[in-house]
Parts: C-alpha cells; structure tokens; sequence
C-alpha cells in the first residue's frame, strides 16, 4: 500500500519519527510503501494536499484551522507533538527583560506564512499595536535563518527551542547573553506537527485502515527516536539529499524534539486543541478563525490505532 | 470530453475575430486586439475552472481574484508602493546607469574588456535566490535591500546588450570621426551611444520586467510587512489564492506599464532604425 | 609656394585575406604640393580609396612612408587636417541633414550662430536648400551624397579627400559643383586629392592627374596639368585639354592591358 | 577603437589571462578588506562579551576564519568549493560536482525550450499581425508574474499530474529565458534594411526564404546577445524550481539549506558554483557566437 | 512586335513626411514596349528611383495607373519579372560575393550545378573573376556594385531595371558593361529601364530617353532614338548621336530651370 506523507519544512531531526520508521522498516512491516517528501520554505503543505500531491501532511494547527475555513477541508488524526517549541529569543543587550513592558518600540522577526497567529495573539494580549511606532512593535518577515539576531536589525527573532536557538549558540553567543520567551510559558502556545488529511480520505475506509497502520508506524518510530537520538540523527541524516545537515546539530535536534513528543502517544488531547481554538480566536482585530470549528479533528485513527 | 467544447468554441471564435480585426492596422484595432485576446485566456480561464471543478486553492477563477482586487485595493496600493516604487524602479534606474557606465568603460578600455567582461558574466550567473539573503543581510529589511537584488539582477543584461550596441556604429561612420578627429568623448555621444541605443533598449526592455521579478521574490527572503512578496508568501500561507493572485495581477499590470513606457522612450529614441521604421512586405 | 603637402615614398599596403594577401598598393610615390589640387583615376579595385585612406590615416601602410604636413598621417589627422568625403554618403539616420552638417562643427567647437550660418551656406552650395530638415532616409541617392559632401566643406579643413563624390550626380549639377569646387580652391588654397572615374572631370578640375592600375595597385603615371588655374567650363572645348585627356585615356588603357 | 583593436593585437600580454588575472586580483583585495570591514563588529561583540582585549592583528585573523561570517574571505569561499569538488565522491550528495549536474541538466533542457519558444514566437509576431498586436503585451505580462510565488503551484500541479524530476524545473527555467529570446529576435528579425528586403521583394521570394536567407542571419547578433541573457536566466529559474521541488538536490536546494542554518560559507561556495556554471554556459555561447560569425564572415 | 510591356499613366506618388508631402511623381504617362531600352535622365530627386520602384511594385502609386505585361505590378512580380539593380550595392556581408549572386538563384529553386554555372558566367561579365569568394566589405565600391549588378543578371528577369548600375566605375569598365549590355539585350531581347546620369551613357545605350524634372517629379521630354540596334562604340561620334545627346542636354536645362 502506497502513502505519501509530506513535511512541513526541510530534511531535518524534527521529523526524526517518521525517517525512522520508514527506516527502520516500522512501515514495511505494516505493509505500507511510504513515500516522505521534504518541505521547505515555499511549499504549503496543505496546498499539496488539495492538489493530490500527498495523502498525509505534517502541519502546524493554526495554519490547518486557516486553511479549514478557506474551504480545504482538512481533519488532525493524530499529534505526535504535545508541547509547542516555539518560542521569542532575544539578546540580553537589548534591554528586554519582560513582554508587558520591554517590546514598546523595538523590532521583532516573525515567521509568516501561517506560522505568525499565536505571535499575533499574544501581541493583542499584551496590547502592543504591530504597526510599528513607539507604541507598538515593528514587525520583520524573518527568513530562514537568525542571522537578524546576529545582525542585530532585530531585537528578537523566533525560534523553535530544537533549532533556531541551537545556532544562535553556535554562532557563538552564550545563553546568558539572551532572554528567551517560550510560548508555553505565555499561555499562547498552539498545536505544532500534527497529522493532517482530507475529510474525503476518511471516507474510504480502504484508505482509513492504511492510515492507522501508518499513524502506528510512525508512533513507533518516535518513541525509537526518543529513545536512541545517535541514531535516529544518523537516520536523519542519511535522508538529507542536499547533504547539508551536521549530526552534532541533528543530534541536539532529536534531544530537543524528545521533549516534544514525549507527553503525547499521538492521540489529540482535547485540551490542549481548545487552548489553540481559543488562542487564535482572540487574535486581535484580525482574528485568524471567525468561528469555532467543527470536526476539525478525529479520533477515529488513534483509537483504532492503539487500542 | 464534450465538456471541453465551449472552450474549444470560445478560443476559436477569439481567434477568428482577432484575424479579422488584425486587418484593419488602427490604433484602436491594435488595442482591440491585444484585449480580445487577453478576455479570450480569462474566460478560458474561468471556463476550466468550472468545468473541470478545480479546487480554488490550486488555481482560483478570475472571477473570484477580481473580487478579491476590488476588496484589497488599499493593501495593494501599499504593496505596490513598497515593492515596485520603491524596490524595483530604484534598483533599476541605479543598475541601469551602472550597466551603461561599465559598458562604457569596458568598451573604452580592451583591458577591461577582457577583464571585466567573463568577470561581469560571472557576478551576473549569481543566482537571485543565492544573493537575496545575502543582500538582505547586508542592506536590511526594507525596500533598500531590494533595489540591491534588483541592481545585481539587471546588471548584466543592460550591460552585454549595450557593450554588443557600442560596437555597432558601422566602420564608415567611425572612419568619419576619426577623420574630424573627434575627442572620444564626442564619438561617444555622437556616435557611439546614437548607434548603441537600439540594442540598449533591448536590455532596457528585457530588464523591466527582471526588476519586478526580482523585487518581489528578494521579499521572500526578510521583508516588513508590507510589500508584494510578502503578501504573496503569508498569502500562500494562509491558501488565500484569490489575493495572491490578486498581487500577480498588479504585478503583471505594473510590469506592462513598465514595459510599455519603455518601448515608448524606444520608438522616440531610435525613430531612425529600420526596425522602427514601416515595415514593408 | 611649392611647399610639399603630402609626400609618400614607395608605400605598400597589404591586406591579409582568408585566401591570400592582397595588395592594394604597391611602392607608390607621390609628393603633393600645398594648393595642388590631385585627381586620381583608374579602374576599380586600382587602390584609389585605399591611398586617400591612408593619407587620411584610416589604413596603415605596410611598408614605406608616408608624411603629411610634415607629420605623421596620424598627427596630422589629431590637428584636424582632413575633411573627407567618403564613395557612399555614410550619414548617421539618427540626425537631419543640417545635424549631420553640423556634427562635425559641434566637434570642432563652433559656435551655435556660426554653425548654422555655416550649414545654410554649405547646404545652398550643393543645393538642397530646405533639406537641412530632412533625414537621410527620406532623401534620393545622390541628394544624400550631396548633403555628404556639403558636410565635408563646412569646416574649413586645409586638405579635403574626396572619393567619388559627384558620381552619383547628373551632368548639370555636375558641372556646377564642379565649378562651385574650383571656385572654393582658388579662394582659399585648399590641397585637394580627389577621386573620379571622369576623364573630363579630373582633367577639368586637377593640377595633377595621377593615373592607377590595379593587381597590385600602382601609379602608372603621374601627369601635370598645364591648364591655367582659372578655368571656365568652355576650356574643355580647347586642344590643351582634349590633348591632355588623350594623354589620361591612353595611361588608363595601358593599366587595363595589365589585367 | 580601429587603432585600439590594433594596440591590443600589437601587445601579446593583453591576449593572455593578465586582464582578467590583474581584475581578479583587484577583486580580491578588495573583497577582503570588506570581509574583514564587514566581519569586524561581529568580532568585536564576541571580544566584548568575553571580556577580552583585541590587538588588530587578533582582530585580522578572527575576522577571516569566522565559522559564520557575514562575509566570507575569499580563501574560506575556495576551500569550500575544493571540499565541495574535490573532497567528495562526485556521486555524494555532499559533493558540489553532482548538485550542479543535477541543475545543470534542468538547466539546458528549460534553455532549449525557451529559446525555441521564444524563437517560434518571435517568428509568428514578424509573420503575423494578429501575433504582433496580441502576444508581446502578454508575455510581457508572463514575465512580471513573480516565478518563486508561482513556481511551487507549478510544482504541485505538475506533481499531482504525475510529472516530477527534470521536467517541471525545466519548465520554470524555459519560462524565464524564453523572454530575452523573444524580446531580442523580435528586433533581430526586424533588422534587415528596407533595400535588403526590397531586394527579395522583387526576387518574390517566400515569406520562409526571407526568413531563412535575410532575417535569420541578420537577427544572428540579437539572438545571441539574447542567447547569453537566456542561459543565464535559465539557471535561475532551475534553481528557483529546486527550492519547492522539496529542496532535495541540486545548487538550489544546496543555497537554501546553507541559508536555514545560516552556513555563509555554503551559501557562497553554492553561490559561486552555480556562477561558475553559468559563467561557462555564457563563454560556451560567446565561442558559438564568434565561430558563426566568422564562418559567416561577419567578424 | 510593338506590344508594350509596361504602361503607366498620371501615375503619381506622394510621400508623406514629418514636414509636409512630398510630391515625388506628378501625372507620370508612358508607355514602354516589349525589347525596349528606356533611359530614365534626370537631376538628383527628380523621381527616378521612386518611378522604377513603383514598376517593380515596391512602391504603391498614390495615384493613376501602372500596369506591367498586362498584370498590376505585384502580379508581375509575383511572377519574377524583374531583375532590379539598386542605386547602392545592398550586398549581404555574410554572404560571399558569389553567394550573394546565387541567392536570388537558389530562391527561385536553379539546381546547384546551373547556380554555379550561371555564377561563374556573370562573374566573367562583370569582370570579377576570381573574387567570387571574398566577402563585399573586402571589394573597393566599383567592384561591390558590379557584384550587384551580377546578381540581378544571373537569373533571366524579362525586365531588366537597373538604377545608375554603373555609377561608380570608370570609363574603360564602363564602356565594357555598355557593349555587354547591349549584347545581351539584343540576344535576349529583354526589357530595359535604366537610370543614369550620363547623357551619352543614356543616347548610346536607349531606344527610348526619358527626361524627368523635380518639384514635383514629372517627365518632361520623352525622346525616341533612330538609332539602329547595333551600336558599335564608335557611333558616339556620328553626328546623329551627338544631336540627339543636345537635344537630352536641352531637355535636361528645361528642368533645372525650372527650380
Ligand atoms: N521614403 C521617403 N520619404 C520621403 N521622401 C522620399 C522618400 N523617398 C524619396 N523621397 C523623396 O522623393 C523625391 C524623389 O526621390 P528619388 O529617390 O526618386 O529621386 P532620384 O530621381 O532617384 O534622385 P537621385 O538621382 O539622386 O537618386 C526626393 O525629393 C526625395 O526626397
Ligand atoms: N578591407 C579589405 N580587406 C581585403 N581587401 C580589401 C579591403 N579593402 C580593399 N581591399 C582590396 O584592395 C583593393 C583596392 O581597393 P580600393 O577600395 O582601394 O579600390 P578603388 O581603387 O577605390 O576602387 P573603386 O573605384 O571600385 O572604388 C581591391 O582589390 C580590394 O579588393
Ligand atoms: C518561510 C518560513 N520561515 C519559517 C517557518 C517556520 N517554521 C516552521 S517549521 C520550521 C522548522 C524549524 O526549524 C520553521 C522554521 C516557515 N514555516 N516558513
Ligand atoms: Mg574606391
Ligand atoms: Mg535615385
């Protein structure tokens, strides 16, 4: 059986499960074929899927919530990731020391592209205007990587606890030179890699028994990578075409992203989808959702999965 | 397959009016025509569109990305603005003055020529997508560090085109110069550039629409958030196709005009070049 | 005043060809006084452009020398000595006629007034007066030779080398410019080398007829004009000049038998 | 410029490599003092924050062996292309000889493509007055739609057609080059003066045989300006292609994951690579250039 | 054999320019027969060009009528009646002279072996033996429009317009092509409209001499010639030859005058 499972970004140990479990032959013993393609800064993986590119996405909630309303009618089946890993990392320098009082007036790098809603949110709720000026904050597209950080035409730029802040400390700067303000810690954090289909995927039943072999595949897969980050890094590495990737960095990464999925066994936790619901709700004048969604999430997968 | 009849009808009905009109070389029948045409690929459009039911997160009907301009003309006004205002004209006037310049002295100076020109091939072969990031490093964020893609990206073919034009004045009006013993710099603007202008235009024109280009795509790489590109990637983002396409409908209007306005200045300039000139048979 | 202008001794020149050298010239000699007015005549492809483009510095001779007011043909050609007409009119279409005129006199530096006044003159003596607004294109064949010729004669150089430039005339404008010429030389002692396919012209307007023939190009002969210098159109009807034109017949047949 | 061809082929030196090696040179020096100009506050920050005194020669040397520099010094740049060429297997995936003919391969076939499409189009708008009036507004307009915004739906909508690889780059790179190709033919073509073509007027010769025997060869100087502009272009819009592709292999997918870590020295190598690539594709087009020419007899 | 090949009557161009029209033909009647040679004389603009381009239909008479062997002149061209000889050479300098005189060839589908035959034959006539493989840039100006002028001979055009053909070459060469021409013409029995600027060129050469005069373009004499069809050179001295080249003289001073 044939499956094809896009990421949400480039090669790396933030998809250490699934590189495993194809890997390690999680998949084949499932009876699947599983076809993972890397994603990168221009692919949506939710237009990926309207377009027949793929059966199954890893994306991020607020932007599969976005594209929901947008008529694509996508539904989370499981989320590996339990906690969120984004966070504002800033340099000591620039003065900052505590969000209700210290962002007035300085320049913050966001990541777009359905990624810059639970900034959006908390700076609502912190009051601060993203139009610039004294009272408010000016807002930067950030590109790829933390060189505004290091360039200092940012005094804070986001980063995902697992990579992002992993090179500004190799650049060279010491934590104690930053102030870091994790997402978690701020009550905006929002659902990160989960599973995503098409409402008519789970209508084919044929497709359905696929996705649950898969979906256990792939838990299986995270927990060998939690379990054994040398060599899930190794994995990780392996599969990286460009040949790019360090394993020091990729070790690290599957160190970090262990304490992402460690909570989860890959069910949805209702909870935790309603603080995102509510989050990106309240985004400010231009919330991100208008209404509450319905069926934007199932158990059907995970419970037979693991039962 | 029948389902593909009406847009088999309509392209040939377009066809068949454009032939005739063609006919009739009017100005208004050359505006006539080129509409027609650009109506007939629309409706095509939305036809297949319907028809074949795709889903707008792929490819939205016109239709619905006229709606989505008329609703977002002030975030467009702002967008084109920053990028094709301030990132693409910018960049182009000051790489197009350096092109020229370059090729000035390149063309003075054999040394140079032989030097700088593989040099100039290969500064121009760097790739936008390599340098954006650098040149975002370098110039920041805003509409600066555009103009320097777009300076980088025109460069090169502003300059081969008018080196290549430089050498076009014909021997015998060369011969003249150097009988009246015209300072260079004389031969230079009486000649030489005259000479140079066909082929200048040529870079001139390929570039309008290189600087649109490569505005909007630097903006992917850092940006305010404001700006063609940036809208066009958070759109994607959000699957918000209509207004992405909504900005590619205003970058290909800005490009036309652009364009437009240069083959304009064009036919001013070089009136006297047979390419200019009628054409007969 | 027989001060030599010009003074060429055993020129050669050579072009290298794909499929051979080919030699243009060949151990030509000449010495040109000031005030002279040369013509010179022969077959085509004799070397007759290529000798006025050499004195004009535009070629290089391969072997010999070849000196002009003393100076190199280069150094002479920096201090402005040539005013040159060359067998095609080679105007630039980016510029009317009166621009074309006046291009050369905006690299000299004259004056706005005086160009102008220069262009008028200039354009009534090759008379296309009320052309000047015209641009070439819009012009007949020998209309533009003309307007190329009244550029040459509106700066006032002290040598002018013209390569054929009533060829594409009739005979009555013919006979004016060639008067017109002659009047021109006489008032201001211009040295003139002039080429004509024309027996009558060049034994009408010369002091020195130099005949050519070609493979290689030479100098067969050389033949001094005993005509006055004031010369109205009816000395073409006297013994002197039908003598002298037989003398110029003769040097061409003889180069021709060469072939 | 008579007298200065004849100065340059008076003086061997000027034929050989000494212009291009005394500009290379010039370069050099001054790329690195803007490396090291450039490198300098960083290295001063990283002095500060550790507390430490820098004598300027720490400072030079630091600021030219930094692991992330803002500017990379151009002896960091050549070793990271000779690890890239030399230091791998050409068939690793680390290897910089196989991302480029990965590229390089997408590359030609998206130039044979958009020089034959723009050729053809440029034919149809000489040809046909209808083509005139109708096609150059859009492809204008084809030019100005931002590729990197589209080229990932091209990419999806391709993939989901079942057309992966070399193909949908090919086409993203065919759709940039085909532009200069067709701006310069149309005016190549147009070239012949009024009396040339007056010539096959009264010959009556056909629409092809003009083309072939007066248009063609005239326009052949355009067309290769044109041709040099499209190469390049071509590559860039390769490697455009290789950024949504999944950015697994090729120069482009290497640039973009030298930028997601930051890794100046890749992004440069990759960076110089891909110019060298196209610096020898524009070198192969110029000796094209001047063979036809010269067996044309034009140069 | 009185069957007239060419017949234009109040034929009349206008030019439209920047400054006003240009009135280049006014009221142009005449008729031309098969196997005549018609001389076109004329000053500089008069509309000489603008008339043999309007026969060969590359120009369109803005009014009147012009019709060739009883078709309009597209039609005639359409069928390859002519062999048209420009005032300047227009030779393609990425072609080989000889490759510039088989163009025509190839475009009207000769075999190789008769291209290069008919090649070789024309080169022969115009006396460029040997140079049929140098580019035109490497020929002097005489030698590029004799090129000329073996192109247009190589295919058998029944109509034979040739504008100041022979220009740029001197007497001796001259001669030859009159004598050449003429034989041909008689062999072929071709149709002839030739421009020139040389009264005795025109005399000895037409059966027919028509005068033009400019300002607005007009013929104002059309002299028929009793001479015989076969002209040896030395009929230039008969007295009728010398009446007849007085009466284009005058013919030609009637226009001048009227400036
Ligand atoms: N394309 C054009 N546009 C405007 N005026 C033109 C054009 N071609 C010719 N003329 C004008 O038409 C008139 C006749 O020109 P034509 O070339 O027929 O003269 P011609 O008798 O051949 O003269 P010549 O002996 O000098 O070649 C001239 O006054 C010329 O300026
Ligand atoms: N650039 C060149 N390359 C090669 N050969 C040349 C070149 N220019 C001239 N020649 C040759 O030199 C010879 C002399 O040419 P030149 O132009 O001086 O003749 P000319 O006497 O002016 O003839 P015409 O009366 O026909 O103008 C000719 O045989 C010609 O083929
Ligand atoms: C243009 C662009 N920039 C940043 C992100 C954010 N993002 C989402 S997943 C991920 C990987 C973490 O290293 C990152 C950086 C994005 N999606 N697109
Ligand atoms: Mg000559
Ligand atoms: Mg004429």
């Amino acid at each position: 059986q044939e499956l094809t499972l896009q990421l949400k970004w480039v090669t790396q140990a933030q998809f250490a499960g699934y590189y495993v479990a194809k890997d390690k032959g999680f998949y084949e013993e499932e009876g699947l074929d599983v076809t993972i393609l890397p994603g990168g800064p221009d692919i949506a993986p939710t237009q990926v899927l309207a377009g027949g590119g793929a059966d199954v996405i890893v994306e991020w909630m607020p932007a599969a919530l976005a594209a929901r309303e947008k008529g694509l009618p996508l539904v989370n089946i499981a989320q590996p990731f339990k906690a969120s890993g984004m966070m504002l990392t800033c340099l000591k320098e620039s003065g900052i020391s505590d969000p209700k009082t210290d962002f007035k007036g300085k320049t913050l790098g966001v990541w777009f592209s359905g990624n810059e809603y639970p900034f959006l949110s908390w700076m609502s709720q912190l009051g601060l205007s993203t139009e610039g000026g004294p009272d408010g904050v000016t807002v930067l597209k950030q590109g790829f990587n933390v060189d505004p950080l290091l360039q200092k035409q940012a005094a804070c730029i986001s980063t995902m606890t697992y990579n992002e802040y992993g090179q500004v400390l190799d650049a060279g700067i010491a934590p104690d030179d930053l102030v870091t303000f994790k997402y978690e810690d701020q009550g905006v954090a929002t659902l990160e890699d989960g599973l995503y289909v098409l409402e008519s995927t789970l209508e084919d039943s044929a497709k359905v028994t696929d996705l649950v072999k898969f979906v256990r595949a792939s838990m299986k897969g995270w927990k060998y990578a939690e379990e054994n980050p040398e060599e899930a890094a190794q994995i990780v590495l392996d599969n990286d075409e460009t040949g790019a990737q360090t394993l020091d960095h990729q070790v690290r990464m599957v160190t970090e992203i262990g304490k992402l999925t460690a909570g989860s066994n890959g069910v949805l936790d209702e909870a935790d989808y309603q603080r995102t619901v509510d989050t990106l709700m309240a985004g400010g004048s231009d919330p991100v959702i208008s209404a509450a969604p319905e069926g934007a999430f199932t158990h059907m997968i995970t419970d037979r999965a693991f039962d | 397959m029948t389902s593909a009849l009406p847009i088999i009808a309509v392209w040939l009905g377009a066809l068949a009016l454009n032939a005739w009109l063609a006919r009739y070389d009017t100005r208004a029948t050359r505006l006539a025509v080129a509409l027609i045409f650009g109506a007939t690929i629309l409706v095509l459009w939305e036809l297949a569109v319907r028809i074949y039911a795709v889903p707008p997160v792929i490819l939205p009907a016109p239709s619905r990305i006229g709606a989505s301009f008329a609703a977002n003309t002030a975030i467009l006004w702002t967008d084109f603005v920053q990028t094709i205002l301030k990132g693409a004209l910018t960049g182009w006037l000051i790489g197009a003055a350096a092109a020229v310049l370059t090729a000035i002295a390149i063309d003075r100076s054999p040394f140079l020529q032989r030097g700088l020109l593989p040099i100039g091939n290969f500064v121009a072969a760097l790739p936008i997508v390599g340098i954006a990031p650098i040149l975002v490093m370098w110039f920041g964020f805003d509409w600066q560090s555009k103009a320097a893609v777009v300076v980088v990206m025109v460069f090169f073919p502003i300059l081969v085109n008018t080196v290549a034009g430089l050498a076009a004045a014909d021997p015998m009006q060369r011969d003249l110069m150097a009988t009246w013993a015209a300072p260079y710099r004389a031969s230079l603007w009486k000649l030489r550039l005259p000479a140079a202008m066909p082929f200048l235009f040529n870079g001139l024109k390929i570039t309008t629409t290189l600087a649109l280009i490569g505005a909007i795509v630097a903006e992917f790489f850092g940006s305010p958030t404001k700006g063609m590109g940036f809208r066009i990637s958070t759109a994607v983002g959000r699957l918000d196709l209509p207004l992405v396409w909504a900005e590619i409908l205003v970058a290909a209007l800005a490009g036309s005009l652009f364009y437009g306005i240069v083959a304009l200045i064009e036919k001013k300039v070089t009136f006297w070049h047979p390419s200019q000139r009628r054409q007969r048979g | 005043m027989h001060e030599s202008v010009i003074t060429a001794r055993d020129v050669s020149l050579i072009f290298p060809t794909a499929d051979g050298p080919v030699h243009a010239l060949k151990d030509v000699s000449l010495t040109i006084d000031r005030g002279d007015f040369v013509s010179f005549i022969g077959p085509s492809g004799c070397g007759k452009t290529t000798f006025l483009r050499a004195i004009a510095a535009l070629e290089t001779p391969t072997g010999g020398t070849l000196s002009v007011n003393g100076m190199t043909p280069d150094a002479a050609r920096r201090a402005r000595a040539y005013g040159y007409v060359f067998q095609a009119p080679g105007l630039y279409p980016w510029r009317t006629i009166a621009g074309n005129i006046g291009l050369p006199l905006e690299i000299m530096g004259f004056s706005r007034a005086d160009r102008a006044q220069r262009i008028q003159r200039v354009l009534d003596l090759v008379d296309l007066t009320g052309f000047g607004g015209k641009y070439p294109w819009q012009l007949s064949g020998g209309m533009q030779q003309r307007a190329s010729i009244a550029r040459a004669l509106a700066f006032d150089a002290d040598i002018l080398l013209m390569d054929e430039p009533f060829g594409a005339l009739d005979e009555i404008v013919r006979d004016r410019l060639n008067e017109a010429l002659l009047k021109l030389w006489k008032k201001t002692g211009k040295t003139i080398g002039f080429v004509t396919h024309s027996i009558p012209e060049a034994v009408y307007l010369s002091t020195k007829i130099v005949v050519m023939s070609p493979r290689p190009g030479r100098i067969t002969r050389i033949i001094d004009s005993p005509l006055p210098r004031d010369r109205p159109l009816e000395i073409r009807d006297t013994p002197e000049f039908i003598a002298l034109a037989q003398q110029v017949r003769e040097g061409l047949r003889e180069g021709h038998g060469h072939d | 410029m008579t007298e200065a061809a004849a100065d340059d082929g008076a003086n061997p030196t000027l034929r050989g490599g000494l212009p291009v090696l005394t500009v290379l040179l010039a370069i050099v020096a001054v790329w690195y003092g803007a490396a090291i100009w450039m490198n300098a506050p960083w290295v001063r920050d990283q002095a500060a924050r550790a507390e430490t005194v820098l004598t300027a020669g720490d400072l030079m040397r630091q600021t030219l062996t930094l692991e992330r520099p803002v500017l990379p010094a151009p002896h960091q740049v050549a070793a990271g292309l000779w690890e890239g060429v030399a230091g791998q297997k050409i068939t690793s995936k680390r290897s910089l000889v196989w991302h480029g003919w990965i590229t390089l391969s997408a590359t030609l076939a998206g130039f044979a493509i958009g020089t034959l499409a723009g050729i053809a189009l440029a034919v149809g708008i000489v040809h046909n007055r209808a083509m005139d009036q109708s096609v150059m507004p859009w492809a204008v307009a084809s030019q100005t739609v931002p590729i990197l915004a589209i080229a990932p739906m091209v990419i999806v909508v391709m993939a989901s057609a079942g057309i992966t690889g070399l193909l949908p780059k090919a086409i993203i790179a065919a759709w940039l080059s085909f532009f200069p190709v067709l701006v310069g033919m149309v005016k190549g073509l147009r070239t012949p003066d009024a009396m040339q073509l007056d010539l096959m007027h009264s010959w009556n010769a056909s629409r092809a045989q003009v083309f072939w025997r007066l248009r063609m060869p005239s326009s052949l100087p355009f067309l290769f300006a044109s041709l040099k502009v499209a190469i390049a272009a071509a590559l860039v819009g390769t490697i455009v292609g290789e950024l949504p592709a999944g950015a697994t292999a090729g120069l482009g997918a290497r640039l973009l994951s030298g930028s997601y870590y930051g890794q100046t020295v890749q992004i440069w190598s990759a960076l110089f690579a891909a110019a060298i690539l196209a610096a020898v594709l524009v070198m192969l087009i110029g000796a094209l250039e001047r063979l036809t020419l010269r067996r044309m007899g034009l140069a």
